[in-house]
């Protein structure tokens, strides 16, 4: 794992995508690391966009709040440019739709999350653990079997097998968009 | 009397897709777009009712009246 | 507890208070508080303990009260408005010497403000929200690990001298996770008040060498009378000055007494450090992380970190001050901790106020921004 | 003085306060021998009241007695009762005590139904500060801050009550000393919440300014004004102007609050309930 | 988007924060509906509310609008009309705020009759903290502070009103939006204070929590459980078990507390009543 | 009003206060302070205003805001209980800049303590008893002609300067009747709020180079919105960081731009003393007795009393102390003043606290036994 | 069966001369003295029906049935 | 009159001893001295004991409390000697009853002050104003007139020359009580 990783996630309320950041700050403790999660509380979250964060660091992380994500990933349909600047150096911006890659700028990758979940998985709610196995996909910040062992605990028992096939095809996309670069 | 023809928009930016008006316009006039957002797909049948009016929480349906002339 | 685990501040404190034995809460919700309202919810029945949710702040803390008369360990939770509404009753427990511990996660602004942004703006409250003379404790944890361990102390503190004791939290605090490994050191004692001596006579406020009055629950077969009049050693109200000024004195007097048992600070580098920044709760997470990356660039800059911020720990900041180059007071809010570091430091060193009021945590930079400056 | 009171009340603390002639020592005395009659261990009794001449009864009488804040009386009695289930906690309480800044807790606690019994001594003035109007003052009445008579319409206390909720519900008068106390027992003894309202005088801040010169005026006012419910059932509403009825008004069978807190804390405890 | 919308709404501060479905937005529009048909000018109406999701409705309201602390906004509210007896004066509140911790000043603003019209938003849930519980969660719904379901019994708020004195009482519903306009316009024109006591519908604290997945499932809720008086005095009680009445409730001639307030000053100035 | 007369400080206070034109009154009963309710009821309708007696203090404190949002002149009076029970409400006040004031009469102790004795224990409590940073002023008179005048000038404060304005009492200076005989500077002048520019856009929290926003009574013809939330300058809620900074800053900057407005010192044989006595209320009238009789017995006291006490004189009192050999803090409670005469003085005079805690006013012999030990 | 006799004694010491006793006493059992307070003058009259004791309000009153052996 | 007068009235509740203090205050102002009065408040006003008192001096008043009473003025039933120690080297206290004056300490008057307005003035109420009249004449520390005039306004009209009468019994009674030392 990098020393510090800062992964910024921006939903709409009802997401689950606070749980996203929460599984996988909770995998990042099974791997050792020290982490912070938080979010954002506002009368925004009626309806409007939530946002929640990770770090996770091999030091212990005193400041909690991100400075700029290595990873910062927008689920809402909202338009992602004016947070491209707030990306680290070597920050990668993940967006949730089917645009062409090529129309993108640089460290900007397109998936098309929701559709997995509802054409793929066959159910819209799992989108958020696609979403985590974009994350565990593309950046490996995390092993595969290790979120994969935190996500349990925060799905319904009878939905294990379809999440565990949401988040199989969220890897899977997230490499690809990878290779796609 | 014949009857009366009402012309109804769906102010889609203000739409937070409840589907309030969906559900009780008694003539089905509205459906859900992909993003559940209310659209207008029978407007011949809507009877003036305002229900969807007065229903929607966001005041993004509105009932005219065509007025022939 | 062995394993690392990721926890909330909001919900250590829960934990925290538990562990010491606490059975009842009664609160009303109020952002960004809520948290540890539901948690005691869930968690108080399972322990055969008392979740209520009163009509309104004053009634939870009225309620907390009547059950710590009752022996129970009791605690509220609250921010900001709820924090003032509950001042009139604070002082009672004060004045009746009830042990109760009152949880306020502090959010920006007079009023309503911000409810849901990071703020220090209640540090002078806690100390002086009621009215006329009265002790108090307050405490403020700067992670989930020692939320879990100062809450428990301060049940302990509270229910050991008979002060209420006020867990100051802010709201970046109660809502982060983190992973936390507990240690040893973190196990939370169960502390309690000391009951009267069988055999011999029960005097509620006797003024025992320790300062400190037995107490006896109601029920317990001690028949006796809690009022939040000045009252005597009996409990019975007085308006005899001498008496007055002997009780107001000793009820006053504990914290003198006891202020080391009760004064918690940490320090960072201090010793040799050029530069001395006295920050608490998520800025000094912000002040230590400086300390960090400043000793790396060769900079000598110390952290005092008063956990305890009242009693104020004026002599240790006086001490650690002594012959540094400059004190910086970084605070989310207009002002408020620096005062009482003017007033310890006297004018022996020069001292920078740094405030941000926007509902933002001042970050790192800020602070050694300032530094760089300075030095 | 009677073994009773030498009994129940701290004889060290007497004389009262309460100025001659005032209602409240008549209250006081229907109360222990309601006490008296319940037979209650004084150990397990416990007496809360909130502040004003009324709350200083907690000063006398021998049993845990806890003077809280002005209005507060009931909210510190629900933590007490809640965390000590087995003691018979009676809360007392003035008009401006219970129902002007009280009122909020008043009527939650007539909404949750533990069991406990609140007493408000109706003198419908605030005593304690000196004379001022209180949400009971009838109008045009004076008051020191009613130069011209009180303008405020006023509450029925009882009628309040039962509209929050209450279970148990009763009206008394410092007069019907003895009705009193079967009030007070009755009330005790219903499983819930019951309030006892009792019609009371307060010479010195009411009565003096009110053409009601003495504690025995005020009495005969009582004896005049008061009406037992079977006979008020038969007057018309214009013989029942400006008269108020005594008695039991009010009682319904409601699940009682700490009892079903403790079904609560046994089906958590047994795991049946939690949904995570 | 209607021309009414355009006269009365701040557009510019539109949409409005609530969750998608909230009865809230349904409520605003029935509002400014009675104003229009009242044919009040904005200049004169004063819209006070207090803290919750309710309470922001005065953010959207084109009148003098006045957002005060939680539970307040009775309290402001009298402080104003009675310094500006010309304002039409609404205030609007939510179950919590109005029966929680502001339950107290609801009951006596009850009392005191002024020419006030308060609206009462009772979705049964604290909304902007989250979904706890409040006065009016039904036995055994689900809340963040109620994990095990609610145990508290709840208030019945049109009859706490009605117990309090107050001269005008009504309950409406989101649903009946029309009717709501029709309650809101009458207690508006009813010379006292007027309750209207609104049923309405939290889809994402109460809703989701309690197996009405939809705004639409818990609007059919509410057409199915309210009960016209009329219908309603024809039902037994098993039939009104869990049911609930809507239309007026409850009216009474008592005088406004304004006017006697300003009659009391005439007579003061005439140099009538003074004593003092 | 030539003529010598008898006058409670209480009846000052409310004169005063009609005299700048207070129209409203809403209020609680608490004793000490109630003498100023009876006598606003009485009064009031006679000048057409109007007097409330409202449930509690809270509800007292949201009636005087409500009715200044009306554009009426706005009072309440209360004591320590009341004073902690309507201090989320004075929040609001600060917060949304509506002029009101509070007069509050300070009794012994917290919670109910000692109703009818004399205490200076909420002199902390009134700069922060509310949660957050806010602006507030409070100014202590010292008799009963002081009490009329400053009264008047705390109300035009707080209509000039849209800021809660308290006006302190200790029991002592409330209840005593003494003779006054007022001067031409005694007479209240009536300062009205700024009003809105005609004919321009109104912004309810316009950024004017003075810094005091116009304020439009409710009614008068402009529709705006007012809220506890932190807003921006056009009155609705903002969640700016920015907008936040710039808003709150501004309203907390009043009191520094005007400051010497605001702030009233008094001075008494300052100049050439050895011995410096700060004290404020009726202790200052030992104090200057001992003035008096010392300069009688050739000893060289002087007296700075601090009429505004917040913004706390510092400047002056360090300027005062500057030299002496001793400053002096007598003061009815454990010392409260005196940490701020501290932090002024910057440990450069040694400073002497004087504390007196039995319900009693600080005599003038208390106050010369330790001058002689200094001296 | 006979009267039965009562003794009546009144705390002086407590007595707050309120005159209650002296009211309600429905056969005039007590009259006041030079500082109004309570004093027994027919205890003979007394048919202890205890309104006095009831009714004091500082429990001077005491009214205790004569027995006879 | 004297520099600093001081004066101290202890009563019951309901005596009319505040308004005795306070006529004497506002005839002191109309004399043209400088006044400060006031009382004692407390739970104890109900049926105990009420203190009040005045300070008149022709310097400006400060310290408001008394050090040291010149004139202690005792109207319940209680035992005065306790207040003995508390008087001004030259203070007198004076006692409502009729003892005999050779029974009683130097400097100690008894004047039966509830007689006379029970059994002179006819009206039990006037007790307060004989012992203004009392006062005024041991005193002089203000002319007869002037406490007239100050008293005017405190008394009910219609009841007016029986006060003057109370007034007038009560200072002859206060000389006479002075003489007999
Ligand atoms: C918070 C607070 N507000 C006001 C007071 C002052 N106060 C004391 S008792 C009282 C009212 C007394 O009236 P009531 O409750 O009717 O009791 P009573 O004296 O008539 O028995 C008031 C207003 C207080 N002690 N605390
Ligand atoms: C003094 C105080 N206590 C608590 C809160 C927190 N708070 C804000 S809104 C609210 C309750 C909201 O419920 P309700 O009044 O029913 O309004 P709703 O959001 O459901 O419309 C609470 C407890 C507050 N702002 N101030
Ligand atoms: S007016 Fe009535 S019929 Fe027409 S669309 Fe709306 S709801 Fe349907
Ligand atoms: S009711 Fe309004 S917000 Fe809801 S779906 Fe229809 S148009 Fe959209
Ligand atoms: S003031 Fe009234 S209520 Fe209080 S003790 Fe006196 S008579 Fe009783
Ligand atoms: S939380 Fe509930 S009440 Fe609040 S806006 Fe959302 S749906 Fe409406
Ligand atoms: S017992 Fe009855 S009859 Fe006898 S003295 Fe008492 S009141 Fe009179
Ligand atoms: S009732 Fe009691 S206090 Fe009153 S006069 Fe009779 S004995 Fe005395
Ligand atoms: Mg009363
Ligand atoms: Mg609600």
């Amino acid at each position: 794992m990098a020393k510090r990783w800062e992964v910024r996630l921006i939903g709409t309320g009802g997401q689950g995508m606070v749980t996203v950041s929460i599984i996988l700050a909770e995998a990042a403790v099974l791997e050792g690391s020290n982490v912070v999660q938080s979010q954002n509380y506002g009368p925004e979250v009626r309806g409007g966009h939530s946002t929640s964060y990770v770090i996770a660091s091999n030091e212990s992380i005193l400041y909690p709040k991100i400075d700029a994500p290595n990873v910062l990933l927008i689920m809402s349909k909202i338009d992602y440019r004016p947070y491209l600047s707030t990306l680290a150096k070597d920050g990668i911006l993940i967006i949730n739709n089917g645009a062409d890659p090529k129309s993108l700028p640089d460290r900007v990758y397109s998936i098309p999350i929701r559709d997995i979940a509802h054409d793929q998985v066959g159910k819209p709610i799992t989108a958020n653990i696609v979403s985590l196995g974009v994350l565990v996909g593309m950046t490996g910040m995390i092993s595969e079997a290790t979120a994969l062992e935190a996500m349990q605990p925060h799905v319904p028992a009878k939905a294990l097998e379809l999440n565990k096939k949401a988040f199989a095809l969220g890897v899977e996309a997230g490499k690809a968009a990878l290779q796609g670069r | 009397m014949t009857k009366k023809n009402f012309e109804i928009t769906v102010d889609r930016k203000l739409c937070k897709a409840c589907g309030i008006c969906v559900a009780f316009c008694p003539v089905s006039v509205f459906s859900r777009d992909h993003d559940d957002k209310a659209v207008v797909t029978c407007p011949a049948k809507c009877t003036g009712c305002r229900q969807c009016e007065l229903l929607c929480p966001d005041y993004c349906v509105r009932v005219e009246e065509i007025v022939h002339e | 507890m062995n394993d690392a685990k990721l926890l909330a501040g909001s919900d250590a404190c829960v934990f925290g208070a538990l562990a010491a034995g606490v059975r009842f809460f009664a609160g009303y919700p109020i952002t960004p508080s809520s948290e540890i309202a539901n948690l005691f919810a869930r968690e108080l029945p399972k322990l055969g303990g008392k979740f209520m949710q009163m009509e309104d702040e004053i009634a939870s803390m009225g309620a907390v009260i009547g059950a710590s008369c009752a022996g129970l360990k009791a605690i509220t939770a609250t921010s900001g408005p709820g924090f003032s509404l509950k001042q009139e009753n604070i002082g009672f427990a004060a004045e009746a010497e009830i042990p109760c511990v009152i949880i306020n996660v502090m959010r920006y602004g007079p009023s309503t403000g911000l409810p849901t942004t990071s703020s220090q703006g209640d540090f002078m409250q806690t100390r002086w929200g009621t009215h006329g003379d009265h002790a108090i404790i307050v405490i403020a944890p700067y992670t989930a690990r020692e939320a879990y361990r100062e809450t428990g102390r301060a049940v302990n503190l509270s229910e050991r001298y008979r002060i209420p004791v006020i867990i100051l939290l802010d709201e970046i605090l109660s809502h982060l996770r983190e992973r936390v490994e507990f240690k040893e050191e973190d196990i939370v004692t169960v502390i309690d008040r000391k009951g009267p001596v069988p055999g011999t006579p029960y005097l509620p406020y006797e003024d025992t060498d320790d300062m400190i009055p037995p107490f006896a629950g109601f029920g317990d077969g001690y028949r006796y009378h809690i009022t939040g009049l000045i009252h005597d050693k009996t409990g019975f109200p007085t308006s005899d000055p001498g008496t007055i000024d002997r009780v107001m004195r000793r009820m006053n007097g504990k914290l003198d007494y006891y202020r080391d048992k009760i004064v918690r600070v940490k320090y960072v580098d201090v010793d040799n450090a050029d530069v001395l920044i006295v920050a608490f709760g998520s800025v000094a997470r912000s002040a230590e992380e400086v300390v960090r990356s400043m000793k790396k660039a060769g900079k000598r800059v110390g952290l005092l970190r008063p956990v305890t911020l009242w009693p104020f720990p004026d002599r240790e900041i006086r001490e650690a001050a002594a012959g540094k180059r400059a004190v910086i007071v970084p605070e989310m809010n207009l002002g408020q901790m620096v005062r009482e570091v003017e007033r310890a430091v006297a004018g022996t060193v020069p001292i920078h106020p740094l405030n941000r009021i926007d509902g933002g945590l001042i970050t790192p930079h800020e602070i050694s921004d300032l530094i760089e400056e300075l030095l | 003085m009677d073994a009773i009171h030498r009994k129940y009340l701290r004889m060290d603390k007497l004389p009262h306060i309460w100025c001659p002639g005032c209602g409240n020592g008549i209250i006081m005395g229907s109360f222990i021998r309601a006490i008296d009659r319940l037979g209650y261990d004084q150990d397990s009794v416990a007496a809360v009241s909130g502040i004003g001449c009324s709350g200083r009864i907690t000063g006398y009488m021998d049993f845990n007695t806890l003077h809280t804040t002005h209005g507060r009386a009931l909210a510190f009695a629900t933590g007490l009762k809640m965390a000590k289930p087995g003691l018979k906690v009676f809360v007392f309480m003035g008009d401006g005590d219970a129902t002007a800044i009280g009122g909020n807790h008043l009527i939650h606690a007539c909404r949750r139904n533990i069991d406990m019994t609140a007493i408000i001594f109706n003198n419908h003035i605030y005593g304690m500060t000196g004379g001022q109007y209180s949400p009971t003052t009838p109008r045009d009445a004076y008051a020191t801050t009613a130069p011209y008579g009180t303008m405020d319409p006023h509450f029925d206390i009882a009628k309040l009550c039962v509209g929050a909720g209450a279970s148990y519900v009763a009206r008394g008068t410092s007069y019907h000393a003895k009705m009193l106390t079967d009030l007070i027992v009755e009330g005790a003894e219903h499983k819930g919440f019951s309030v006892i309202e009792i019609i009371t005088h307060c010479p010195v801040n009411f009565g003096r300014r009110n053409e009601l010169e003495t504690p025995v005026d005020m009495l005969l006012w009582q004896k005049d004004h008061a009406l037992r419910m079977a006979k008020a059932a038969k007057m018309t509403d214009d013989e029942l102007k400006d008269r108020f009825v005594i008695g039991r008004i009010h009682r319904a069978d409601i699940p009682e609050y700490v009892e079903e807190y403790d079904r609560l804390i046994e089906m958590v405890r047994k795991g049946d309930t939690d949904r995570g």
